[in-house]
């Protein structure tokens, strides 16, 4: 059984004008020990299923099985139970900590609530933050608001990991950050995870950085995941048109490299009002009246590589 | 009556600006608090150091112009010493500002944060609530809790602090919605923190320093708004020497003995822009400081 | 104040500020705001005076009316009124007139504050022009209360047809209502059918209403109006003066009292009323509560027939602490609330009260602000107050000091009761001699000064304030204008 | 040197009061720019890119203190009152900024954004300047010119506002184009259109750009000379494909091999640059980098390496050919 | 539902919402004071039957919530009873009323901004120069002036000492437009004076923040004239919260700007309210009450719809 299961979860958010749905019927597990990573473009859902699973906010509806405990329909109490074992690291770590707090508070809060002892949840936040490379005597007694963003970082992490989570959902979290700092802080996650056989949701729309990290990698676009499988197939063979198009507009700092393949045309449309059938199509080389009429559901090409486009596979020009 | 509520901006919108000049005002600023802090000590000691007793009459003076007989600031129409009368008057301003704001500070961030928090209808009766308070004529309020609660200080800090109630709590709420916004509060919700943990472990230190310097300019109108009442008659009844009262009864008497209104109405003017210019500058201050 | 001057001017305006508008309409049966800064000006100018009061003497003279006799005993009192008077809707001014009046104030359907000075009286007509008045107690200074309290006919035939009479006053004054915008002004013009054709000299009275004394006084200084009721305070005078405004003004007697009541603790102690008395120096108090006064010397005023110089006792402190000290040991300290209303004279009163006698050992004072509500509420209807401060005129001992003093009177807020001053009174308003009277009379303030249920503390003196070019003033009554005589030169 | 350059900056300084001290957020910058040009400006946040962008385009931060001339098409901009001074940049200067929405007034329709400047510059007539608008939003790739002119910056999505604040820098037909990290905002497919639209721009009017990123791969494949900037200093400079195939200074270096790489094995591990950047509150006098620097000697902390290596391709560390094997 | 329409019943039921809190709470609070209407109209002397009868004849006797529902009652078709002392229909009196206190916060909120605005324009453009800092101490020193003085030394500069306008009083338009303003300057000028410090610091902080906005740079750097910048990109931007306070400082004048109206005399709502509250003349405080209320909701409607005119982003 997959530590976590997600099945057809959606969110709405009404803004001023109108209904965004965010995350449309997404369905994904994660295996313990495991990494997957989502990936796609501003605004197409990845924190709000990443936050889904932890419940800020609940979905509208689909479900969340973590360890086997439907989180969704579970008593309130056993779900918040549940939900321990899962834990987030937030897009923007300085604004997940609250600056008016002492590193070590912000650390031990969940401990605290769960009521471990001040004794006990001191040392443990000591231990973890050793662990995150932060030096106890140093940091524990300064405000978050007087840390770098790559310290901050690790702050977030080791917030997250004194819980012992068995699953990390990780957002962006090294979008803010500088290349020279970006390593550290992907390294600390690997270690972390060899460590305690952790759990990774890995959220970023760097596909170098995932493919560095993932074992299994989803592709969203609009709310829905269109390409999910494993991270090598998706790279070398990806197999929709938007993956395709995605591997292709990632500059490479190489001035000798040819640019691969055509660029997109055509705007991200807005999400209030996306467009019928395969959202996709408004900027796909290869869109046909099918792909306007009718919304292409997830299918199996092999090896666990599942796509939803009517044409996957086939080349622009056929 | 003057002004209830120059309800503020929405605070902090201004992006962060690096210290564009941070030493501007610093000069004005350290004036202003020595001017409070000194205030505080002169409240403190007037029963030390004012030279007589503020409702007494201090011998035949009466009407005497400033250093007078050693009456340093003269007597007034009764023959009070106006010095005494000043210092002792400290009290009551100031007891009437610093309590009123804080019967509205603590009300009105309370509410703030419920609403904020809980958004849905709690937000809606919180607004209907303010408008209903704030759209009153406050003149009423004032004299019908009086009439009520018997004039006095104790009556005018409630009533003060209930109409200025609204504005704390749309500020706090305003501050407070914009850190909802932020993900710690996902965060310690996430670790399962409860509504009271978030309210008010999470939002309200951080809701609280736009509260802070619009408080200390409350101080300031709600002194004013103490005069003001005094003026026409509805504020604190005699003898206790408040400020507004001091010049009330110094503008009966403005065509034989104009030099008294003097004293209590700089005194007024001091206190109150120093209370001001104090606002100011912490305003200044933290949305210098606040990312 | 002038009163035959140069020769008549004739036009012009007169603009005169007040203190209130004449917010509850101007009907004579219910005078409420009967001051000179209230509606007893405009009430002059509408209606006229059957027969008005000099301010300064006590002294009644005709005005609309003709003569007013008694018997000898004093219960039979004869109105005789002119012919040639008409309200301005052409109604007569006759004797039907008269008496539907008084009889409108004697009905309690009316609920006419004035039907006290009514009591016991019936009122017939002798022919189309005489009215006769039969009292059941003799009252031979029954000519006072009518010229003070019944002075003012309205038109029986406005007050039949026009529900709103009030607010459209008719009378047969010297001048009739123009316009009223409330709260702003109201004008009267010159009424062309007044019965001496030479009068009024003005063509036009535009009142203007002011809350705030001092800018009253302003508004004259500036020219922006000819004439103004400062109020109370006498203090406003020598301003006036000294800006080059004019003065018109009479000394009358009575004055800022404070009143003790007796039927409650700590004042229904004889002592501890005489204490007060003892306590205060009303020359300091006069001088203090309104600059430039003084205390005045006699229940009645200095031109007063009944004026005898020094009849109220002067303070002496040590009685005053040996009485405080007495009472405190039997009752503990003396302590009483001083209930005034919230304009300035008042409340430097309550003030100066409190520090002076804050300065005895066993007094303690408290202060009372109360709105005007909660003034008619609690001190004139209820009586549930100690101590409170008034103003009482008394240009004549009838009707206000009677009012004031009587066990019954209307205005005796103290709740004072000694059949020697009922008797004394009675004596006044029936003797048939003034030696008697002036005896009864001063027995009455020989009283008042041992019993105290009063304290006068500052001398009365009604004026207005007015311009150079004003001229005419003649101050009747408590000090309103004789509006006929009224002139500009301008 | 000569002044053949479109735009020539000399020893641009610029320091900041802070209360935590003076930042120095440029320690003496030289960068010319000759016609046509294409120049990448890279380094980590915070090295003083932006700095020197708004140096250039007249703008420094608020409270700043500057100093430096500027020269733009051989006419010192020091030289001239202020006014004229900002005339001319506006005239020869277009800039693009990282935030489309920021950049663009949110309340005034973006017609009138992209035709006010010739208004006042070019002096042109209402119908010209609505005519300029039109072509300008068609150049740039948006729909419907016409009909946009009336709206409002936040009815356009993220590209195209970025397209919108192209076209008002184009305005005034500029010689030069500064856009700072133009496309950092945007998604990775949007990104690429606009770097597109920006090559053909610069290939069509023969404009010279200054391309500012901190991103290397943005820079490799789009520009012709590469700066990378290191704590408000230019430390390497030359031709983009020698600096990306043999980088001279160690940062540089370690730039280019901390960025994780799609070519990469699966799973490599990404390399980081150990420590943290410097303070600019608190520079000494040596080379800002010894600190992080793997090939630091004592000779690097004593005074800030001049720049070695020739005149096209130079590096301000005195390891210069040293390798750092 | 449209959003358009949905937003409009929220704001509907809102607004019915606080006039119905205000309402009870004005009766409630009314009903609390320990006067007697009665005896404030009859005077001392009456008795208690007609105390009684005065109390029967309008509804006094009645149980609140009774007395609230009738008065709404009556509310609800207009008619809002007759004040007990002029026994005039309150609505007419309020109408009377009204222009005045209208007229008087109208000019006296258009002469403080005209002369915050500019003032706050010139500030905000030389920060921190030697005419910043005159102006704004200048506009604190104001701001701690209290009306009661102001107004005082007003009267004595202007009107007792020079003259130039008149100490008190009123003329309504009817008498004359220069007749109308003469009488109207110096209250204006209080009010504006007193009011005028707020607008301005507000205002100049607005402009500096808006002026270090990214926008704002790029037009600088773009070689658009400084005055072009500051009508077309800044004053717009930098206006909404002084809207904001404008109209709240509008709805508070409206309710009473007491001191003024009580000094000079006027004819207006806030001497109306000085006069009836401690007179106890119920009907007309009521009315004075649902007056003030309605009108603070409308204007806050008003300003939240303005929003909208002024920042097309909230434009639904
Ligand atoms: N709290 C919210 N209220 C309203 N709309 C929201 C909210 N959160 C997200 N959305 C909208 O939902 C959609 C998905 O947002 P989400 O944050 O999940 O995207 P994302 O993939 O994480 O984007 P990014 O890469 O920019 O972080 C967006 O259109 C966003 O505007
Ligand atoms: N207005 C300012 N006030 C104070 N410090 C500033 C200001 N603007 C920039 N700085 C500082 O100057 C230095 C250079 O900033 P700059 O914005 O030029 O860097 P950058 O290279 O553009 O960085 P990024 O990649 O993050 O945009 C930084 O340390 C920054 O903190
Ligand atoms: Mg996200
Ligand atoms: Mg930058
Ligand atoms: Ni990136």
């Amino acid at each position: 059984m997959a530590l976590l299961e997600v099945d057809n979860l959606a969110k709405q958010f009404k803004v001023a004008g109108g209904v965004v749905n965010a995350v449309r019927d997404v369905s994904f597990t994660v295996d313990e020990g495991q990494t997957l990573s989502l990936v796609g473009e501003s605004g197409c859902g990845k924190s709000t299923t990443g936050r889904a699973l932890l419940g800020i906010p609940d979905p509208d509806s689909g479900s969340i099985r973590l360890d086997g405990v439907d989180l969704t329909s579970a008593p309130p109490r056993d779900a918040a139970e549940a939900r321990r074992k899962a834990q987030m690291i937030f897009q923007d770590a300085r604004s997940s900590l609250n600056p008016r707090r002492r590193v070590k508070e912000l650390v031990a809060e969940g401990l605290v609530i769960s009521g471990v002892s001040r004794e006990a949840a001191r040392q443990r936040v000591d231990e973890v933050l050793r662990a995150v490379g932060l030096d106890p005597a140093q940091v524990a007694d300064r405000r978050a608001a007087e840390f770098s963003g790559g310290q901050c970082q690790r702050i977030a992490i080791a917030r997250a990991m004194v819980m012992r989570p068995s699953i990390l959902v990780c957002d962006e979290p090294v979008a803010s950050l500088d290349v020279s700092v970006q390593a550290q802080v992907v390294h600390l996650l690997e270690d972390m995870r060899r460590e305690y056989g952790l759990a990774l949701v890995f959220i970023s729309h760097d596909l170098a950085v995932v493919r560095s990290i993932s074992d299994r990698v989803a592709v969203m676009y609009l709310g829905r995941v269109v390409e999910i499988g494993e991270v090598g197939r998706i790279f070398s063979s990806p197999g929709h048109p938007y993956t395709r198009a995605l591997l292709d507009s990632i500059p490479m700092p190489d001035p000798r490299q040819p640019s691969r393949g055509a660029a997109l045309g055509g705007e991200l449309p807005s999400p209030m009002n996306p467009p019928s059938g395969c959202a996709f199509r408004t900027r796909c080389p290869m869109a046909r009246q099918r792909c306007a009429d009718e919304t292409p559901q997830l299918r199996t090409l092999g090896d666990g590589q599942q796509v939803a486009c009517h044409f996957a596979l086939e080349g622009p020009e056929s | 009556m003057t002004a209830v509520a120059e309800v503020p901006a929405a605070p902090e919108t201004e992006r962060s600006r690096p210290s564009p000049r941070p030493h501007r005002g610093r000069l004005a600023y350290r004036l202003a608090l020595g001017w409070i802090v000194l205030l505080a000590v002169l409240a403190a000691t007037a029963g030390l150091i004012a030279p007589f007793d503020p409702t007494a009459p201090a011998g035949p003076a009466r009407l005497a112009p400033f250093s007078d007989a050693g009456h340093l600031l003269g007597t007034d129409s009764i023959g009070r010493d106006v010095l005494s009368r000043l210092l002792y008057g400290i009290r009551i301003s100031v007891a009437v500002g610093v309590g009123a704001t804080l019967i509205a500070v603590t009300a009105g961030v309370l509410v703030g944060l419920l609403a904020a928090y809980y958004r849905g209808w709690v937000a809606a009766a919180v607004n209907v609530g303010t408008d209903t308070v704030l759209s009153f004529p406050p003149l009423l309020v004032l004299l019908a809790l009086a009439a009520v609660l018997n004039p006095g200080v104790p009556a005018l800090i409630l009533s003060l602090g209930l109409l200025f109630t609204p504005p704390f709590a749309r500020l706090t709420r305003s501050a407070a919605l914009s850190q909802m916004e932020l993900d710690y509060i996902a965060a310690a919700r996430s670790l399962g923190a409860g509504a009271g943990r978030i309210i008010f472990f999470e939002l309200l230190p951080n809701s609280i320093r736009p509260v802070i310097s619009y408080s200390v300019v409350v101080v300031a109108l709600v002194i004013v708004i103490e005069g003001s009442l005094s003026f026409l008659g509805v504020g604190i009844p005699p003898p206790a020497p408040s400020w507004g009262s001091m010049i009330a009864s110094a503008k009966d008497h403005i065509a034989l003995a104009p030099y008294l209104m003097a004293p209590p109405a700089l005194m007024l003017v001091l206190t109150v822009l120093a209370f001001n210019t104090a606002g100011d500058h912490l305003r200044n201050r933290f949305s210098g400081s606040a990312q | 104040g002038t009163s035959e001057g140069p020769p008549p001017g004739s036009g012009g305006e007169a603009r005169i500020v007040l203190g209130v508008d004449a917010v509850r309409g101007l009907d004579p049966a219910h005078l409420f705001n009967l001051t000179p800064s209230g509606d007893a000006n405009r009430m002059a100018a509408i209606y006229g005076l059957l027969f008005w009061v000099d301010s300064a003497t006590g002294e009644v003279h005709p005005q609309l009316g003709k003569s007013l006799t008694s018997n000898e005993a004093g219960d039979e009192w004869l109105m005789t009124l002119r012919e040639d008077v008409e309200f301005t809707d052409g109604t007569p001014l006759n004797a039907e007139a008269v008496k539907f009046n008084y009889d409108r104030i004697k009905d309690p359907d009316t609920a006419s504050p004035l039907a006290d000075m009514l009591d016991g009286a019936t009122v017939s007509t002798d022919g189309e022009y005489r009215v006769k008045l039969s009292l059941d107690e003799p009252n031979l200074a029954f000519d006072t209360i009518i010229a003070t309290s019944l002075a003012f006919i309205a038109s029986p035939t406005a007050i039949r047809n026009d529900p709103d009479f009030a607010n459209n006053p008719v009378g047969a004054g010297p001048f009739k209502l123009d316009e009223w915008i409330r709260d702003y002004r109201m004008t009267l013009v010159r009424n062309k059918d007044y019965f001496r054709t030479d009068r009024p000299y003005l063509d036009q009275v535009t009142y203007l209403t002011l809350r705030d004394p001092l800018q009253r006084s302003n508004m004259v200084a500036t020219g922006q109006a000819d004439a103004a009721v400062p109020g109370s305070e006498l203090s406003f005078i020598d301003v006036a003066e000294s800006d080059g405004m004019r003065v018109a003004s009479a000394g009358t007697g009575g004055g800022v009292m404070l009143m003790l009541n007796t039927a409650q603790a700590p004042f229904d102690d004889l002592r501890a009323r005489r204490a007060i008395q003892l306590a205060i120096n009303t020359d300091d108090m006069a001088s203090v509560i309104d600059p430039g006064s003084s205390a005045p010397s006699s229940l009645y005023g200095p031109d007063s027939r009944y004026y005898t110089e020094g009849t109220l006792t002067a303070g002496d402190r040590e009685q005053a602490e040996n009485l405080f000290d007495e009472l405190a040991e039997e009752d503990g300290p003396v302590t009483f609330t001083v209930s005034v209303p919230s304009s300035g004279l008042f409340v430097r009163s309550a003030e100066y009260l409190q520090s002076r006698l804050g300065e005895f050992d066993g007094v303690r004072v408290e202060i009372e602000i109360l709105d005007n509500a909660s003034l008619d509420q609690k001190v004139f209807s209820e009586r549930d107050f100690q101590l409170s401060v008034q103003i009482v005129h008394v240009s004549n001992p009838e009707p206000n000091l009677a009012k004031l003093l009587a066990t019954d009177g209307q205005t005796n807020y103290m709740g004072y009761s000694n059949p020697e001053v009922d008797q004394a009174l009675e004596d006044g308003r029936t003797a048939t001699s003034d030696d008697e009277r002036l005896r009864a009379y001063n027995t009455v303030e020989e009283l008042v000064a041992e019993e105290v249920p009063v304290l006068p503390v500052r001398q009365q003196m009604p004026y207005t304030i007015h311009s150079p070019d004003l001229e005419g003033l003649v101050l009747q009554g408590d000090g309103s204008l004789l509006y006929d005589r009224l002139q500009v030169s301008r | 040197m000569t002044t053949d350059a479109l735009l020539d900056v000399r020893d641009a300084r610029c320091v900041i009061p802070t209360p935590k001290g003076d930042i120095v957020a440029l320690g003496g910058v030289d960068l010319p720019l000759a016609g046509g040009e294409v120049l990448g400006l890279v380094g980590e946040s915070g090295s003083g890119k932006s700095t020197l962008a708004k140096f250039v385009i007249g703008a420094p931060p608020p409270g700043a203190r500057t100093s430096g001339r500027t020269t733009v098409k051989g006419v010192d901009l020091a030289e001239q009152s202020p006014e004229r001074a900002r005339e001319l940049r506006g005239r020869h200067i277009g800039t693009v900024f990282q935030d489309p929405m920021m950049a663009l007034n949110p309340v005034v329709p973006i017609g009138r954004q992209i035709s006010e400047a010739p208004r006042f510059l070019l002096g042109m007539s209402a119908r010209e300047r609505r005519d300029l608008a039109v072509e300008l939003l068609t150049l740039v790739g948006i729909p419907e010119p016409e009909r946009r002119l009336k709206h409002y910056p936040h009815q356009f999505s993220g590209g195209m506002r970025q397209r919108v604040t192209i076209a008002m820098a184009l305005a005034c037909s500029p010689d030069i184009l500064i856009a700072d990290e133009a496309t950092t905002a945007l998604d990775v497919t949007v990104q690429r259109q606009i770097l597109d639209l920006l090559a053909d721009l610069v290939e069509q009017r023969s404009l010279a750009m200054v391309l500012v990123s901190h991103d290397l791969s943005v820079i490799a494949g789009r520009t012709h000379t590469t700066a990378v900037m290191y704590a408000g200093r230019i430390v390497e400079y030359g031709p983009t494909a020698r600096v990306f195939a043999a980088p001279r200074h160690p940062y540089t270096r370690a730039l280019l091999e901390a960025i994780p790489r799609l070519d990469a094995d699966e799973r490599s591990r990404m390399v980081a640059i150990p420590r943290a950047p410097p303070d600019l509150a608190a520079l000494d006098q040596g080379c800002s980098f010894a600190p992080r620097c793997a090939l630091a000697t004592d000779a690097c902390r004593d005074a800030f390496p001049e720049p070695r290596g020739g005149d096209t391709h130079w590096a301000r560390c005195i390891h210069t050919g040293e390798q750092a094997e | 539902m449209t959003p358009f329409l949905t937003s409009l019943t929220r704001q509907l039921a809102h607004l019915v919402a606080v006039l119905l809190l205000v309402t009870m709470a004005g009766t409630a609070l009314i009903s609390l004071m320990p006067s007697e209407p009665a005896i404030a109209i009859l005077g001392p002397t009456a008795t208690d039957e007609q105390i009684a009868e005065f109390n029967a004849e309008h509804g006094y006797d009645q149980p609140l919530p009774v007395q609230y529902v009738q008065w709404l009652g009556g509310a609800l078709t207009g008619d809002l009873g007759n004040s007990i002392h002029s026994g005039e229909p309150v609505v007419d009196t309020l109408l009377d009323r009204l222009p005045v206190t209208l007229q008087l916060t109208v000019l006296a909120l258009l002469l403080s901004l005209a002369v915050a605005v500019p003032l706050a324009f010139a500030a905000a453009s030389r920060e921190n120069t030697v005419l910043d800092r005159v102006l704004s101490r200048t506009a604190s020193g104001v701001l701690s002036i209290p009306i009661f003085v102001l107004g005082v030394l007003l009267v004595y500069v202007f009107a007792v000492t020079s003259g130039l306008f008149p100490v008190a009083g009123w003329a309504p338009m009817s008498a004359g437009l220069g007749e109308n303003l003469r009488y109207v300057a110096l209250p204006v000028l209080a009010l504006a004076l007193a009011e005028f410090p707020a607008f301005y610091r507000l205002l100049r902080s607005d402009v500096i923040s808006t002026l270090n906005t990214d926008f704002i740079r790029t037009a600088t750097v773009r070689g658009l004239p400084r005055w072009y910048i500051m009508l077309r990109h800044v004053l717009r931007p930098s206006s909404l919260p002084l809207i904001t306070v404008a109209a709240v400082t509008f709805g508070r004048l409206l309710a009473g700007s007491v001191v003024v109206e009580s000094l000079f005399g006027l004819p207006g709502l806030g001497n109306l309210a000085l006069q009836s509250v401690p007179s106890q003349d119920i009907p007309m405080i009521q009315g004075i009450v649902v007056l003030v209320a309605i009108t603070y909701v409308l204007i806050n409607t008003a300003v939240d719809r303005s929003y909208s005119i002024l920042d097309p982003r909230m434009r639904a």
